[in-house]
């Protein structure tokens, strides 16, 4: 496609600009802040109507980064915690629409634990992204749940707590799409991003996203110069649009491919050793030797293209429910009647 | 004076009680017995009598005493009556406290298995064989326990000329239909009732006679009438959580919008119901979808409630059309999950931190349940704000008499929401939160509108009229006048009171909800005492101008309410400040429905006749 | 009439305004202002002269335009004024906004490495040269952003005469004696008042003289003062989650309870504090340990409040001691974060569904932020009940003058707590929720207790008076009114208003929390109108007797506060049905403090002079 | 000890009626029941103080449950799923009690995940026992988080979501004793119990314990028929007190001994393959091989005795805090002097 790009236009004729939002207040140099600039390449590149897309998010400075793409898209900047939920209504107004939720740590395992595991079994079509960086940013610097135990923070001491494992919670409840990644590697969330994008199910993205102001020391998980010392990719993920032709020349011996319910692809390159991504048991195996190495471990963990989604499993209308006509939400008279026979 | 009482006098010189007496029916929960109870009130009111039954029972599954109150009036009185005139007692835990209900002169139907003593002679008593007559009929061992209740169906058709081919269509209608369980159950009643005819003579004064009454009318219970009503709401959208009283709404909507809400076109669902993992959830989800342009809901009750507040506020300030329905029970906390309330009125208006102000409807009777199940979704997508529907559990499970549903009178309200055509017209020019028509009700579109100019930015955060975020003083400063100006609005449309005016009448009765059998009742006997009071029966807040007129034209008004703290007299009060000398609090709680009787005696304490 | 237009009216004949005008100071929030404007304030006060400080921010970490106000008066009026005398503009994205907020006359003090036209005439300008000024300095590179902003400080010391070595006390303190940072701010500070005595020549009338007024004072923010008042309670237990601006309360309790509070004889901890995973936990736990028998608290702003809705009821129904702190911000819903307000009043007093009643304490100055912090634990425990702290952003995190925090003057009262010994004197005989003592208030007992009839099983199910679960409907009632009588009890033992009373005043102002400043410089000016008022500064509800009292002893209230629905207003109105025509609302929401001149005007358009 | 338990008494002179409580209201048959008479039997033979324990519940059939067991000792039967915040808060008053939280699936699942797993996370020294149906028994039998996929119930239909699996979760959250057991197999029960009663931190129990009155089908999960078709066990479980020898001649071949800070052991006897218990990872992988193979594996899956628990970690006084003197909670007149001093 990238040919009838011509002067900054995609296929559907928007500018990169068409794609960007409120000016950003979030602080130089903040993780959140190239998620969002990665969301406007991701949706720039693959020709998405900004009217397509509904955003959902809860409170902290990454729930608020939605303000600063996707201005063209509605969005939903909800209650602390509460994103899963909100979405999860919104998702049955019109199906259609592909429906992103932004999240911090604190928003999503701290208070939001509880709708962040439900949204998971619900297999709710959302891309749901956890801006991680271990602390609540926007309340200045208290250690959320994904803090690291004994990590020391100037104001805040030291957490003494065991840490949340957004993926590792995501394999155990059952999330369909399940995926790390890290601020510092913007090309990978891209990738990610785009494959989540034509998952049919929750995708769940825990995005490892350092807090310049708070947490960002050189010797900690969440910053910026551990990370880029320690991660260290699954896989090399490529993703290949719906009736695109890989690029790539695809060799079985060290690819593998995940054809995705629109027709899109997604090419694994394997990167030492091999890892099954149909595979829960071997995503938890993965984790624990990461953390027995001490690595940052990126990329897509495991995948399930067969569960139902909420959509799925409600059988709605083709048609948007939004959009039905009063004739078709409201019985007929012959209904009531009918009501009323059965009545005692 | 009270109805009972004169049934009571009735006794001494062995007239006949006709359609006029109580009966109170203590058994053991979990053991079938809502069976018997339900296809005796059932058949009471295929007869054509006005008849009503309250089911006082404990929050437990199975083995605990639970009573269920029949009322039989001709008059077409409802309310409960403080004491019984017949007592079936099949509970041996209760056996005593059952038999002590009774007034002398009262009838004991007993289950003669329990091992207890009667121990009064001031009482007319039927002993029944249960086990007896149980095993006599060929029921399969495995059901007899379920059967055993069905015994005191049968002394009813002896002793009350209950008749049996009505209560064989209850037993129908009950099993949908399914020969075995009838005839099985049937054969109990009837050898039951040969039994009685047989080996008991009959010596009470109580008949039960084929009326006209009730003819063209139906059963239902509350919560039931609610599903309806959203069903030809065209509700889309329901994040519930399962709690006592509310779940039964829940499973009617279950039940029914599968039967009439299939898209005629697809055959596909127009509706999706989500159980949630709680009640956070629940209305997040129920908000999520209204904010989409869903018609959207959720059910619960008090401990619910109060777990919603902080969305609730959510949707007050961000404008989301949704539909809350809260069946009372008895708070605070936890407080009695199976008794009536009340109680959450104040709490519902101001739910939610900072400055808010909520829209209430109150239901007064089953048919207001159906009738309000489908206006309180254009009231929400008009307004662009909660709509709390406040039934209660005596409203929302028990059966009630009630007219036909008719069918929406109205066409659908879906509010002031813009589509692409719209925004054509406007050229896109649009403010989510302008008060362009002066009314305070903005403008919305929802997602999913194509529109390059449609999209918002939804925020529970401080905004200006286009969205767009704001820690303007003055922006924040309009935006709530405009919200005090849109319930301003929702005040002139909201549902008027309902107000039954007598000859002469001075004082006033205010009240709303499932009370109003009670109150109706009560006025009657204020009348025969010779103090004419009017009745308003309040079916919303905010309360519209007919409510002050009301207030205004009477010497003094009676707030009756099932409360501690007298709720909505207190929010009356606010909103009558020359006046409030007039008001006078009627109001208790105890999980019991309100008795006329008590009514009755507040009014004349202070009126003083 | 107003001070500062008393002011801007002596620039035009150029006399000496001294010690009584204020000053905008507008920058960039997260560039180290904070510590400047601090600096300011407080040198200020150390030359004895009444000044306070208020903190306009966005809410927000990094980048954004953030304000400061300082108000210097001799006569020590406090409260926010609509326009400075003096602004100094540092941020850019907010300079014309700021270079306009100057009356005529005004003196504007700014960077002129800003790329922006001042474009008016009728001012005063001082231009700086701040980079200039800061790279002159041998401040390193690094530090030199933070430092930039003492380049006004600096200005203020030449022009203003701010004493410099009161602004080097201030750094020490801010810096807690690190000599670096101190000598590098101070000497940035220090050349830019040489510089701007050398360049610049002085033409406003605006100077500071050293007072004696606030030598024996201190300065302090409503949160620190609440957690040294909670420390010196004896709070045992903390369980809080970060919220604006209640966060600083729960900070304070870790610098201080680690300080205060090791057990004198082990010197390990005799508290706890808990950072939950959201505000549900966080009562959750502080329940937990309020029942447990630990002076326990929560602390927490409006989103927070409404999550804590169902714990609340279940610690009113439960009689569970505890104190809960609301440091209001601007709802509804999320709305401000950063703005004040007193929005909470109502839902606070209500919490809870079903009946609730809930006592409310306000704390009206920093002092009282410490009293309270001490105080509400003994009401807490004696009266068995969730006690309200309301707070609001202004008192909390802004600093104000307090006088020295004095030693709590009575004995902790721990309330009724049965221990083994009092078990067995009373032979273990004894009822959870016995009324013994007439007042409403039950005995109760706490785990760890040996005694073998100590143990009860606290519920939020309905209970008898031995605490056992009953769907007793007279049980219900009864315990229900024991709580109304407790409620009624806790009416005598709250803290009275403080009455301010002036000669021949026939109306009255009542009012509460952090409006005190504005209100009286309110009832000063209308003395000066010839309309005498007296204050009544509420500190609790229930209202006590003598607020009744207020009310009827003049011809008019006027209830002043910062929400819109003139929440406090409607609660007096349900206390004094009989004289509601009295009273008159002056409330308002915008998320800026009063101004004593905005209550005038309110007061006198009603009044009429 | 047996010895001396002469007369019915136990070592600190009690009878099992000591140990009794109100009249049970629960169903009979129902699984929470056999919980109920473990936990009479447990207390009683370990000769514990019912006034050395307290009880915390939330909401449901499980919930009341405290009511019918233990009436000497303390109880709080707060809000539905919110039991562990009652008891993290309540732990500080006395820690010398020993803290029991009884809770149902759909209190700790649904409402009550985000709690649950927060609890785990401060290893609140708590046995933490969730009495899991799969259903939620007091409102009449809906579907819980942890009702089996497929599941179809006569008034609720068919369960379309995958199931939370407590035991996973409480993996997933480092909790540092987690077990499963089954209401049919009782003597287990009292081994793990006697063997939680012991540890100083979170244990987290999850016993499969069937309602019979809406969801005990013979060919699902959480009934009792499927349990005893169904369950393995582990190992083979004993506890043995502490001070007292162990009775069972111990064999290092097929026996593994776990010492308790009280002294107590655990001793753990192979059955089939080994299992280390002091591996997360080899739990987890129990759990996968059960999926797999349709078992309900019982017994103790993880335990970790090295954890500092939220008590420990808060460094509290020895005496209980509920006991301090006011002398000793309130500062010294001097002390506000200080404060003063240090003020501006
Ligand atoms: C109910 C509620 N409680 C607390 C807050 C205060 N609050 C705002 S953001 C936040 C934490 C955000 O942390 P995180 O989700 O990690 O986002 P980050 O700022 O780190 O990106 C909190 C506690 C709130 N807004 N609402
Ligand atoms: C906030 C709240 N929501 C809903 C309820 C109603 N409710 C009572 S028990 C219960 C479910 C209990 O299920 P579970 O925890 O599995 O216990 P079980 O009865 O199955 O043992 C619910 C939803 C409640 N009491 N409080
Ligand atoms: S505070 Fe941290 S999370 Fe928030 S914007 Fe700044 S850097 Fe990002
Ligand atoms: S309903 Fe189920 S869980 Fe509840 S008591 Fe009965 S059997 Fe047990
Ligand atoms: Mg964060
Ligand atoms: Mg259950």
């Amino acid at each position: 496609m990238a040919n009838n790009r011509g002067n900054g236009k995609n296929a559907v004729g928007l500018t990169k600009d068409d794609y960007r939002g409120a000016p950003s207040t979030l602080c130089k140099g903040c993780g959140h802040e190239s998620i969002a600039n990665q969301v406007i390449s991701v949706m720039y590149e693959l020709d998405v109507l900004p009217e397509n897309v509904v955003k959902f998010s809860g409170i902290g400075c990454s729930s608020k980064s939605p303000a600063y793409f996707l201005g063209r898209s509605f969005a939903f900047n909800g209650l602390h915690g509460r994103m899963p939920s909100l979405a999860t209504g919104a998702v049955f107004a019109d199906h259609t629409l592909k429906a992103m939720g932004f999240s911090g740590d604190g928003d999503t395992a701290s208070i939001g634990m509880g709708q962040f595991k439900h949204v998971m079994r619900r297999n709710v079509p959302l891309v749901y992204i956890v801006e991680n960086n271990g602390v609540y940013g926007l309340t200045k610097g208290q250690f959320s749940a994904t803090a690291d135990q004994g990590l020391e923070l100037k104001k805040q001491g030291l957490n003494p707590y065991m840490p949340v494992d957004i993926v590792r919670e995501a394999l155990a409840s059952n999330a369909t799409f399940v995926a790390r990644a890290f601020s510092g590697d913007v090309k990978q969330i891209r990738e990610i991003l785009k494959a989540a994008m034509s998952h049919q199910g929750i995708s769940v993205i825990d995005v490892i996203s350092p807090c310049v102001s708070f947490n960002n020391q050189d010797d900690a998980l969440h910053s910026y110069s551990w990370g880029r010392e320690h991660e260290v990719a699954i896989h090399d993920l490529a993703y290949v649009p719906p009736r695109e032709e890989i690029e790539v020349d695809y060799d079985e011996e060290v690819m593998k491919k995940v054809t995705m319910h629109d027709g899109s692809k997604i090419i694994l390159q394997k990167i030492g050793e091999e890892h099954d991504i149909s595979s829960r048991v071997a995503a938890v195996n993965l984790l624990d030797r990461a953390d027995e190495e001490g690595i940052l471990l990126t990329g897509l963990f495991y995948i399930n293209t067969e569960q139902p989604s909420l959509i799925d499993i409600k059988g709605i209308s083709e048609e948007p429910l939004n959009r039905l006509s009063n004739e078709r939400i409201r019985p007929s008279r012959q209904a009531i009647q009918d009501v009323n026979e059965m009545l005692f | 004076m009270s109805e009972s009482s004169a049934v009571s006098a009735g006794i001494a010189n062995q007239d006949q009680v006709v359609n006029d007496f109580s009966i109170t029916i203590g058994t053991v929960n979990g053991s079938g017995s809502q069976t018997s109870n339900l296809t005796i009130m059932r058949s009471i009111f295929k007869m054509g009598i006005p008849v009503s039954g309250k089911n006082i029972y404990p929050s437990n599954i199975q083995g605990m005493p639970t009573w269920y109150t029949i009322r039989v009036s001709k008059d077409g009185y409802l309310g409960r009556v403080p004491e019984p005139d017949i007592v079936i007692a099949m509970c041996p835990e209760s056996f005593e406290e059952d038999v002590n209900r009774l007034p002398p002169g009262g009838v004991l139907i007993y289950d003669q298995g329990i091992r207890k003593e009667v121990g009064r002679e001031d009482i007319i008593r039927y002993p029944l064989p249960v086990q007896k007559l149980v095993r006599a009929s060929d029921t399969p061992r495995n059901l007899r326990d379920y059967v055993a209740n069905m015994v005191y169906v049968g002394a009813l058709v002896n002793f009350l000329n209950l008749d049996i081919d009505k209560v064989r269509q209850a037993l129908e209608y009950h099993f949908s239909g399914r020969e075995k369980p009838v005839s099985i159950n049937y054969q109990v009643i009837q050898s039951a009732a040969e039994w009685c005819a047989a080996n008991i003579e009959k010596v009470d004064p109580y008949r039960l006679e084929s009326m006209e009454v009730t003819k063209k009318y139906k059963l239902v219970n509350g919560n039931e009438a609610a599903a309806i009503g959203a069903a030809f709401g065209g509700v889309q959208f329901v994040g519930w959580y399962p709690i006592t009283p509310a779940t039964g709404l829940a499973d009617m909507l279950k039940v029914y919008l599968p039967k009439l809400r299939k898209d005629p076109e697809t055959g596909r669902n127009t509706f999706a119901i989500v159980q949630a993992e709680d009640e956070l959830a629940a209305i997040g989800m129920a908000i999520g979808a209204g904010w989409g342009g869903l018609r959207s809901m959720t059910s619960t009750s008090g401990p619910g409630l109060s777990l919603m507040a902080e969305f609730v506020g959510l949707a007050y300030f961000s404008e989301t059309p949704l539909v809350v329905w809260d069946v009372q029970r008895v708070g605070p906390s936890t407080g009695l999950p199976t008794r009536t309330s009340q109680g959450d009125v104040i709490m519902a208006h101001y739910l939610g931190h900072g400055d808010t102000q909520n829209v209430l409807l109150f239901p007064g009777s089953a048919y207001e349940c159906f009738e309000f199940g489908w206006k309180s979704f254009d009231l929400a997508e008009r307004l662009q704000t909660p709509i709390f529907v406040l039934s209660d559990l005596d409203l929302g499970v028990n059966q009630w008499i009630t007219e036909e549903f008719e069918y929406p009178d109205v066409e659908m309200d879906r509010g002031k929401v813009l589509w692409e055509e719209d925004l054509e017209e406007l050229g896109g020019e649009w403010g989510r939160y302008l008060d362009v028509d002066g009314d305070g009700i903005p403008y919305r579109t929802v997602p999913g509108n194509k529109h390059p100019k449609s999209a918002w930015f939804a925020r529970g955060t401080g905004h200006d009229a286009y969205a767009r975020y704001s820690e303007d003083p003055e922006d924040f400063r309009q935006n709530m006048e405009r919200l005090q100006k849109k319930y301003e609005t929702a005040r002139t449309l909201v549902p008027e009171p309902v107000i039954d005016e007598v000859e002469g009448a001075e004082i006033g009765i205010l009240a709303y909800g499932s009370t109003d059998s009670a109150v109706q009742e009560a006025q009657d006997y204020l009348q025969d005492k010779g103090i004419p009071a009017d009745y308003l029966r309040l079916r919303a807040i905010p309360f519209t101008s007919s409510v002050r007129e009301f207030v205004k034209n009477h010497r003094r008004i009676y707030v009756v309410e099932m409360n501690r703290d007298g709720q909505v007299h207190k929010l009356l009060s606010l909103e009558v400040p020359e006046e409030t000398h007039k008001l006078v609090s009627v109001a208790k709680v105890d999980g019991l429905p309100l008795e006329a009787e008590w009514i009755l005696g507040e009014i004349i304490n202070v009126e003083g006749k």
